[in-house]
């Protein structure tokens, strides 16, 4: 049995279902992210292990004890928030002892302890300043080190980034996940970012309209996901149709190009819908390929994207700024590649 | 410069309402020995024992209206931000009656519905009526003691710091005594002050209470006497002021007022 | 079922202190007419000329105080906010002066300063007098009005909507009655609500100026009459109920208010 | 005569210079953009621009017109604002028609100028409706119509993206782009968001403490940024310690790499740091190039950012994620690959 068990859980506020019927297994020392966008019930589901809402029906396990009627102050759980949370009357000190304090540990344990977990953040001079002193990321360490004070059995991370400025979510994510891997703890990271989500996670749970989209390894849900919303929502996507040839082969806008996987058991000449990501296309300026003219050319740094025109469809197509070549002027006529592994035949969400 | 104008007419304002009046009453008040001026009034109005009495009286229902304010509002005022934002604008309706309502029309309300003949009988009896005028007391500052207490919540996450401590493992009493309290605790004191200011000066629930509190007292001494009630009302103007600088104070110089520039 | 518990509780003490001592009242200035309900109290008081002028008195006062303070608050506010949000704190205090020194001293203060040996005797003449009111009024009001229209201001980006007024070419003028009236109307008219009831059931400065105004009546009633005074306090309270209903309907039901939540 | 002419524009708050010495010329018809971190002072020039401050000393001109001691309603120029600063009380047809009233158009006039605004904007059905009852894309869009509704000069726009979502923000980047081209109005847009800077400029002024780091294309800017300061707010940087050989070479790590430009004058031995985007590097597993091990693989999504150690440095490079190839295992050895013109010798800031 997995050491964090979610079964069958639902939530309704009022006539809404937030969460419908949601399983997960979670082993031990496992970091799952939950991604989605707002409103699809991932901050439900972690506040429904935290403690602060109630399931209406499902059970939730923690190392095979059913936790699910108890209070969040039982629960034996850290977390951290979106908003620091740091308690603006202590010290950071006293942030960090709360946890142990509260649970009756004696004075010079608790500094021992404090002292632990500031050194483990990686700021162990600055016990003696109060919240307000410190910059945004250190805050959201500092709200780290009180949640692992207390030894939790499970960290809940509720968008601890997404208040931060973008150089330190990216380093701060790093640290988040070296402490989690060192420390071995189980957790759950709930964000709207997917590449916080991919870049962090053992496993990733896409959460659609309060449901599990797909659960799986960051690179199985980025290169094969399993719904049109999935595909969309991970990444951006370019939708082609075209028609069934056979298991391995479609027509597209006239031509006939290879599919690896997903075409088994449709029938010749049927419509199909395939997606493309646009970094998995790239140009052939001569050659062979599907012909077509470039529409449009953004430089967005290091990446440049250009939509091209190919007969009544539009493809976006991404690839690195080079800096020997120029990128290609509108209008230009070009040629698209990509393999026969990069076209997915999405099912339905 | 335009900026200066106005600053210069803010003040010209305030002298014209608040300064001017008190200078002149402090200046009449320093004239009661003859060609002189001396402390005479200050020295007659602290050492008559009607004065002691009456300010000392007033003094303790103030610090009783505090205390039984301090204790409905807090707890309300928590609870209302964490688990019932719904009712707030009905609460803060109710908190603002008190302001609306003529304390006259407060008072004979008490009177006929608490007098010796109905069912509470408390205007019969002297701890009756104390309680009557406490509680009336408790109700007139509602309003100033809410609004800050609930502004001192407005300035805190009440729900996430809440929740943070529950996590840690904190119940309800640890909460409200190591996480609320200190953080509204400037508010609360503001809130405490405004009240105390009031219920030194007040003088219509006094009167229509027959209660010898310091409202009535001035005004006794407004229409009996010369120089004192000017000596008089410099003192409760000072009392005031003092209670005004102490909310400054420690708004500005508490820590928590740091956090938020 | 914590939340209703609290509910109730809320709605308990707003009964215990609001409603139960009004109703009682009501019930009582019914009985004016031996064994039978009857609202004689109320044709009485209605009927009596000097009801109506002293009311009507307070009336015109209410108004005149409503319109100073609107012409000296708003742009006040508005240009604090805009240009000087440094002395905010400044004029923030200076606006709760009103509230905690009390009306007793106020007025000892008024009556010193310009009584008919000084160097303005407003307190002289029929005109000084009532303009001395009317400014003392004012002061009154002042820390609600400020209050009210400070909070419309907040909620909307004074700064930004100024700039974007000037951008489009609009002066000062322009921008005040297009851009920052109507978004604080609101505000400016619970303000000038809360003065209303304020100035009508005022009683010291009235007494202490010697003014025949509402509030003295009142309380003259109070003690010469038996049921009377019982009707005039309901109809006041009908009144400032009526002002507070305006107040919650207007920002209800105010499109703006839509925008905010 | 340029159009729009900022010459010797300095600003003081206080004691603090927040804008020295700034000189810029902007053709008609032009897109400018400034980017630039927080307190780099890019703000307070386009306030300087529109009037709401004044310069300490300068001079701005609009159209050969001296408007530097002109009042902001004497100038003719229109703004958008971060917080969109739509009048709540005034419906979507009185916002937009506001400026044409003030500026005494008559009636009938100011009704179709309206319609063609909102026509413009591609709302014209919502003119009803009040702003509160809009999403913030509508808003923004309405406010960029109620700005070119008095036909101005010149348009100001001062982060008018930063309150968006990420997808309404490509989306309407594109719109205001199409626009700009559309009407030709000369435009200068603020953003801290390099993204927005490089996709939609003609020329972008990379700003920092209150001067012009750089002024060239997009192209130029991320290409061969002049300052370590522009290299490295515009895009990721890998910086490189090593020694220059001679004009055309230098050791990196003991081995001998060319370098295309910037060698001119260092002498023989000298120590050189040269910078390196994450994008221009290669992998390649056998044959020639740096010989490294891989320290760390992120999985971003569209791209995997590789770390890896090369001697005492560290690079890191990012590759496109290709669905037939997992990517490399932390401590595998590899080999990196980099062109001569990748290498940028960076002057000081």
């Amino acid at each position: 049995m997995a050491f964090l068990d979610l079964s069958h859980l639902e939530k309704s506020f009022g006539a809404t279902r937030v969460v419908k019927d949601f399983d997960l297994s979670i082993e031990k020392g496992e970091f799952v992210s939950f991604l989605g966008p707002s409103g699809c019930g991932k901050t439900t589901v972690l506040r429904m292990v935290a403690g602060f809402e109630k399931p209406t029906t499902g059970t939730i396990r923690i190392d095979g004890r059913d936790v699910t009627r108890l209070k969040p102050n039982q629960r034996n759980i850290g977390m951290v928030f979106q908003a620091y949370a740091l308690f603006p009357n202590l010290t950071v000190a006293q942030n960090v002892g709360f946890g142990p304090k509260v649970a009756g540990m004696a004075k010079a344990e608790i500094g021992e302890r404090v002292e632990e977990m500031l050194k483990l953040i990686g700021l162990p001079d600055l016990g003696d300043r109060f919240p307000w002193q410190l910059s945004g990321g250190q805050q959201q360490r500092v709200a780290l080190a009180r949640a692992l004070a207390v030894r939790p059995q499970v960290l809940l991370l509720d968008e601890p980034l997404s208040a931060l400025d973008a150089k330190i979510r990216v380093s701060l994510r790093e640290e988040i996940r070296a402490l989690q891997k060192e420390l071995g703890i189980t957790t759950i990271f709930v964000t709207h970012d997917q590449e916080e989500a991919l870049s962090m996670s053992d496993r990733v749970v896409v959460m659609h309209e309060g449901k599990a989209a797909q659960v799986g390894s960051p690179f199985e849900i980025y290169t094969w996901p399993k719904t049109r919303f999935v595909a969309s929502f991970v990444g951006t996507l370019n939708l082609l149709e075209g028609e069934v040839i056979d298991a391995g082969r479609m027509r597209l806008d006239g031509i006939e190009v290879p599919v690896a996987r997903g075409l088994d058991g449709r029938g010749t000449g049927e419509p199909v819908t395939v997606a493309l990501r646009p970094e998995a296309v790239s140009l052939g300026l001569n050659g062979s390929g599907l012909a077509g003219t470039v529409e449009s050319v953004a430089f967005l740094g290091a990446v440049v994207r250009t939509r091209v025109k190919l007969g009544r469809q539009t493809i976006t197509l991404d690839s690195f700024n080079q800096t020997a070549t120029r990128p290609p002027e509108p209008g230009a006529p070009v040629r698209l590649m990509f393999g026969a592994d990069d076209l997915l035949v999405l099912g339905e969400d | 410069m335009r900026g200066r104008l106005w600053s210069i007419a803010v003040v010209l304002i305030g002298a014209l309402y608040f300064f001017l009046p008190l200078i002149g009453m402090f200046e009449f008040s320093l004239r009661m020995k003859r060609g002189v001026y001396s402390f005479e009034a200050y020295r007659v109005v602290l050492g008559d024992p009607h004065f002691q009495q009456t300010f000392g009286y007033s003094v303790v229902l103030a610090l009783l209206t505090i205390v039984l304010g301090v204790l409905i509002v807090v707890p309300t005022a928590y609870w209302i931000r964490l688990r019932l934002p719904s009712i707030r604008p009905v609460v803060e309706f109710v908190t603002l009656l008190p302001l609306v309502i003529p304390p006259i029309v407060i008072v004979f309300g008490y009177i006929r519905i608490y007098n010796t003949s109905s069912w509470l009988p408390l205007t019969g009896s002297w701890l009756g009526t104390n309680l009557l005028i406490l509680f009336g007391y408790a109700t007139l500052s509602l309003p100033y003691m809410y609004r800050a207490v609930d502004t001192g919540l407005r300035t805190i996450d009440v729900a996430t710091l809440t929740e943070a401590a529950q996590s840690l493992g904190a119940g309800w009493g640890r909460i409200l005594a190591t996480v609320i309290l200190p953080n509204v605790f400037v508010s609360v004191l503001s809130g405490a002050f405004l009240t105390f200011a009031i219920v030194i000066g007040e003088y219509v629930f006094a009167a229509l209470l027959n209660l010898d509190t310091f409202g009535p007292y001035m005004v006794w001494m407004g229409s009996n006497r010369a120089y004192e009630p000017s000596a008089l009302a410099v003192i409760a103007f000072a009392i005031t002021w003092a209670c005004m600088a102490l909310i400054q104070l420690l708004t500005h110089f508490s820590t928590f007022a740091k956090a938020r520039r």
